[in-house]
């Protein structure tokens, strides 16, 4: 199985890369953007063809290394 | 010699790409601030290293929208001297004045050492000082100095022999083990087609001092000179 | 201003007494309102009012002739001739690196780089001091990671060099890692700027990054001990955001170079409260800020919220009523937020607004300055006598001294810390004379003949073990580290990092440790000029040892005579200044090869340290010297491997003769005795050296020769000598010291 | 609008990052994880009531500035 992983910061937490692809955008010209937020996508291949095992992998990759979930949210799809 | 270093936010070498310059080569330095549009009357451009925009998104991928960029795109098109170090050679990279691209370096760190180059090319701009085959003593400090690029893109740039600097040995061998970042065929450093662009990862502004303990990255701003005819310097050499 | 009820859970969680509240009634004369009690919580903090510290922090040597600064502002500074003064501070940012490693060390540097740079000074120079627990536990390894590339994702994209440090690995520090962070900046002397509101009508302004709910109660939380809840104080996390801080660094010098500005404090602990109420305090004025106008990165954000935010890289600044225009241009022009948000007043007090109503009116006085004092209990804890006590005689001596030996050398608190400062920017700038792995770290000071040499230092066991004398060390060994360069010390800072202060032991251990400090600075003729102290570094109700470490700052009048610490040709002579005695106890031989903690620490003579410093500069001074390395943490033994293999050019061996003295073998070898240097110095002029030393009082010995691709250590005497002899290839131990720290990482 | 972008390393490059969490996640003891690939995923606010205008807007500045089309992919979705 594939595990679709997204990280993204916590509401209210700093986002500098955001703040400066922002600042970016709008000197290119693109005034109407705006608030952006930046994560990581990460793909991961799961051996494991029992579905709700594969979910509890995932998981706890998730909390134990692919997100800091100090600052950071995650949500995964698995397919 | 007239040369020009570009301060980006987010700049950090470029006091001591001035210092050398001016301080240790007695050459007139000017900074020239990134909104500006104009390069008149410079005989180099210098893109420092640093953290452009804070290397946020990727290394350079902002700075090379700065308004200097089209004018750096312009000087160069005329054949005038660029050199970017470490950030301002991924700079050059982004803006499409040198082909490839830099990774992030294979052990994911930050790597600030001294390293070796082999001069693969001493019949340029930037090399004319040094032997061919020459070993050079230079450090680097950056977490994206892994440069790729595709096969054919590659093959050209060897074949016209646009790559000057590559990591090895002392002894000069390049080997895997020599390459500090995982770059592509060890390149440390490569210039365009034309010979007027260079990029290089390693820090000769680092090395170009005997009160530093090295000297060796002096024989790369000593042939910019001379490739304007001053090979007789006439500079307040600093602690020699 | 809306009601409150002030109940004792509200006060609990401000970290109030019921007598400090009482206090407030009284300043205020009523009751504060919710954003009163929030900053009076902040200010009043251990952190910010140095509460349980202030009494003691007076008896430390704060003057001098070269003292441009002494401790109060921002940072010290610490004239260097040449119309130059060195600004330097040390902070700690122990808490926050234990929630999150990466943003709380990152956030750490940040906030000691505005120490700095708001003096006026340009940052040069970046060390740190770390503490953590041991490698075997991943959680460390976790930590160590974190902090290492938080402190070079922070230093590296500011363009300052991080160029030395120190680490220690001890199981103590496992729940309670330290991080400690020192920053040099170089300023005109006539041109020092400080955290002042002068000038009544003058405008407040406000510029940096916008205003988040980032690291509200940050200063409350660092007089914290952790418990296993530590988890539920996570919101309070800040993300540095060093790209803006650059910014922020560049606009500042650039302001300072012109003359519009009047007073300039940065945001840190406790926000915008602690800098506005700081600024007014010192120069006996009000503000009268504008809520409205402060800008912020989230909406609907309360008074309370915006004053005790923490959120990084912001500056509050009074500039010179009229020239408000040149400020924002200057700031725009680095792409940073700006707004004029009060004005100076002569009311003594700090008002804030929110649409034109007070939401809050506190003398600046009695938040900065008027914060409760204590003079804690304090007694020696009942195992003080058992720590102390050791048996020689139950140790069985070395009998492999090569095993015993390696097995230092693998020890990760003496193994070679390059994995570590390679990851950080240890050159940009260059001024860099002496790169990290030499004794100190050398910087040139462009412009003069002179360089600054500058090292970290401080053994918490032997703090543990006698905080008098640990401390007294950390001050002679930081010097000597100095002296190793050739430098002469002008100048400490210090960070006081010690557990519960509402505990007599540790108490105990904080004011003996301020007597060391005192002592040893006043006898090395060296004054402290700024610091910090953080307490309450306990997790569990175990306290950290005490850990008063120590950023020293010393001046090479001639750039080109400062030496390093490995050996430099083959055929030189190896000399050793001061003596060697049966100190064994505090030693991390001890701890690694007998698996204890124990014992009094080396006897340390501030006399003899004095005359070995002294010599050994002047011999630096009139270029004798090719090579000079102190003997510290794993004694001689270990002292003189690296000085064969710390050199990052080449390794050279060395054969060494040592007499045994009726000494153990181990005290001989492992032992670590004060007031050692080792030198190396051409054969030719090794007898000349030797004189100098005796003449100038200084016991000095020839002891060996370098070269070779060995190691050799020979000890003459009797039968005991047996069993002690070192003989030892190069790449061995290279591959143990080298190795040790990423192999314990699993990256070698 | 939102847009939700992804921007992904092409096919065959190197992914220095993905190999080191694979390496990282290996030695947790997630046996079954694999070939894991790192991505960026950002959202921008677009001040464009227009859809199809909202469209072109994003992606030209995927072309211009968020994916260095050299050696990445991007995609995006419209909300
Ligand atoms: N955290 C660190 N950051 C940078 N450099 C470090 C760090 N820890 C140790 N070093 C460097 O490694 C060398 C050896 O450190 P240490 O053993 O503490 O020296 P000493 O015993 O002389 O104080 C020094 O040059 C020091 O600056
Ligand atoms: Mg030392």
């Amino acid at each position: 199985m594939k595990a679709k992983i997204h990280v993204t910061l916590k509401q209210g937490i700093l986002d500098p890369q955001g703040k400066a692809i922002e600042h970016a955008l709008d000197s290119l010209g693109f005034k109407n953007a705006g608030n952006v937020r930046v994560g990581k996508y990460m793909e991961v291949d799961v051996n494991e063809p029992d579905c709700a095992k594969a979910d509890v992998q995932v998981k706890q990759m998730c909390e134990k290394l692919l997100a800091n979930t100090v600052i950071e949210d995650y949500r995964y799809e698995l397919q | 010699m007239k040369i020009g270093v570009v301060v980006f936010p987010g700049s950090n070498c470029d006091h001591d790409c001035q210092y050398i310059f001016q301080d240790v080569l007695g050459q007139y330095v000017e900074m020239i601030w990134h909104k500006e549009t104009l390069l008149a009357g410079l005989d180099a451009v210098v893109l420092p290293g640093g953290f452009s925009y804070g290397d946020y998104l990727r290394t350079g991928a902002i700075a090379r929208f700065s308004p200097v960029m089209g004018a750096v795109k312009a000087f160069a098109s005329k054949g005038g001297l660029v050199i970017g170090i470490c950030n301002g050679f991924q700079i050059l990279l982004e803006a499409g004045l040198l082909p490839g691209v830099m990774l992030r370096n294979t052990s994911l760190n930050f790597i600030c050492k001294d390293v070796y180059v082999k001069v693969e090319n001493a019949a340029t701009r930037f090399t004319n000082q040094c032997e061919s085959g020459q070993v050079l003593k230079i450090p680097i400090a950056h977490a994206d100095g892994n440069y790729y690029t595709d096969p054919v893109t590659l093959g050209g740039i060897k074949a016209n022999a646009q790559v000057l600097f590559r990591y090895c040995t002392a002894d000069g061998k390049v080997t895997p083990d020599a390459n500090p970042n995982g770059s592509l065929d060890n390149i440390a450093g490569i210039m365009n087609a034309d010979g007027n662009v260079l990029g290089m990862m390693p820090h000769p502004e680092r090395s170009a001092e005997s009160i530093l303990g090295n000297e060796d990255g002096r024989l790369i701003f000593q042939s910019m000179l001379s490739s304007f005819g001053k090979p007789e310097l006439q500079s307040r050499l600093i602690g020699v | 201003m809306n009601a409150l009820v002030i109940t004792k859970a509200l006060l609990e969680q401000h970290k109030l007494s019921d007598d400090e509240y009482k206090k407030i009634l009284e300043i205020l004369g009523r009751e504060p309102n919710w954003t009163e009690l929030g900053m009076f919580s902040a200010m009043w903090s251990e952190h910010c009012s140095y509460k349980s510290s202030r009494i003691h922090l007076k008896k430390l040597p704060t003057t001098g002739p070269r003292v441009v600064q002494g401790p109060g502002e921002n940072a010290g500074a610490v004239d260097i001739g040449d119309g130059l003064c060195a600004v330097f501070k040390m902070e700690s940012h122990n808490h926050p690196s234990f929630i999150e490693p990466y943003q709380g060390a990152a956030t750490g540097v940040g906030g000691i780089l505005r120490d700095i740079f708001t003096m006026g000074a340009r940052p040069i120079a970046l060390l740190n001091s770390l503490r953590f627990g041991g490698l075997d536990n991943a959680n460390t390894r976790h930590l160590l990671k974190g902090v290492v590339s938080g402190i070079a994702g922070y230093g590296n994209c500011m363009g300052v060099p991080t160029v030395g440090g120190e680490i220690v690995f001890n199981d103590i520090y496992a729940l309670n890692p330290l991080v400690n962070v020192f920053c040099l900046g170089i300023a005109k002397k006539d041109k020092i700027f400080l955290g002042k509101a002068a000038g009544v009508g003058n405008p407040v302004i406000y510029f940096g990054s916008k205003t988040g709910r980032d690291g509200i109660h940050g200063a409350t939380m660092a007089s914290d001990s952790f418990d296993e809840q530590a988890g539920q104080k996570r919101p309070t996390v800040q993300v540095g955001d060093p790209f803006t801080e650059k910014l922020l660094l560049e606009a500042c010098l650039e302001l300072m170079a012109g003359d519009c500005l009047v007073g300039i404090q940065d945001m840190g602990a406790a926000g915008l409260t602690s800098s506005a109420c700081e600024m007014a305090s010192r120069e006996g004025t009000g503000v009268e800020l504008e809520l409205a106008d402060v800008p912020r990165r989230e909406p609907r954000m309360t008074p309370y919220e915006i004053m005790l935010s923490e959120s990084q890289e912001r500056m509050l600044m009074v500039a010179k009523a009229g020239r408000e225009d040149e400020v924002i241009k200057i700031c725009r022009k680095w792409d940073l937020d700006v707004a004029v948000i009060g004005r100076v007043t002569d009311t003594g007090k700090v008002v804030l607004k929110e649409h034109g109503q007070v939401v809050a009116e506190i003398p600046a006085k009695a938040l900065a300055d008027e914060g409760p004092r204590y003079d804690r209990p304090s007694s020696p804890p009942a195992y003080q006598e058992m720590l102390q006590a050791l048996n020689h005689d139950a140790l069985p001596d070395v009998k492999d001294a090569n095993a015993a030996l390696l097995a230092l050398l693998d020890s990760p608190t003496i193994a070679s810390k390059r994995w570590v400062y390679e990851q950080y920017d240890h050159m940009v700038r260059t001024n860099t004379m002496v790169r990290p792995g030499s004794d100190a770290a050398v910087l040139r000071v462009k412009g003069t003949n002179k360089a600054l040499a500058l090292s970290v230092d401080c053994n918490g066991r032997y703090c543990l073990l006698n905080p008098y004398e640990g401390a007294k060390i950390a001050i002679a060994e930081c010097a000597r580290n100095l002296a190793c360069s050739g430098a002469e010390p002008i100048g400490v800072t210090d960070c006081l990092n010690f557990g519960n202060p509402q505990r007599p032991e540790v108490m105990w251990q904080f004011v003996l440790a301020i007597e060391g400090l005192k002592d040893a600075c006043e006898a090395l003729n060296v004054p402290i000029v700024s610091g910090n102290v953080s307490l309450y570094n306990e997790t569990n109700d175990l306290s950290i040892y005490p850990t008063p470490m120590i950023g020293m700052v010393g001046l090479i009048e001639e750039a080109d005579r400062a030496v390093t610490q490995w050996f430099k040709q083959s055929g030189d002579a190896i000399i050793l200044l001061g003596q060697t005695r049966e100190d064994l106890g505090g030693t991390e031989y001890l701890k690694v090869v007998h698996h204890r903690e124990q014992g009094s620490p080396p006897l340390l003579s501030l006399e003899t340290e004095k005359a070995v410093q002294a010599c050994t500069i002047r011999l630096i001074r009139e270029g004798l010297v090719q090579s000079a390395h102190d003997c510290s943490d794993g004694g001689l033994a270990v002292a003189l491997t690296e000085c064969c293999i710390s050199g990052s050019a080449q390794r050279l061996g060395a054969v060494v003769q040592l007499p045994l003295d009726g000494l153990r073998r181990d005290a001989l070898l492992f032992g670590e005795s004060q007031s050692r240097i080792l030198l190396s110095v051409k054969a030719e002029v090794a007898e000349r050296v030797l004189n100098v030393a005796w003449d100038a009082g200084v016991h000095a010995a020839r002891i060996g020769t370098v070269g070779g691709d060995r190691l050799v250590i020979q000890v003459d005497g009797d039968q005991r000598a047996a069993g002690c002899k070192i003989d030892l290839e190069l790449t061995a131990l290279y591959d143990h010291w080298g190795l040790a720290i990423p192999r314990a990482l699993g990256q070698d």
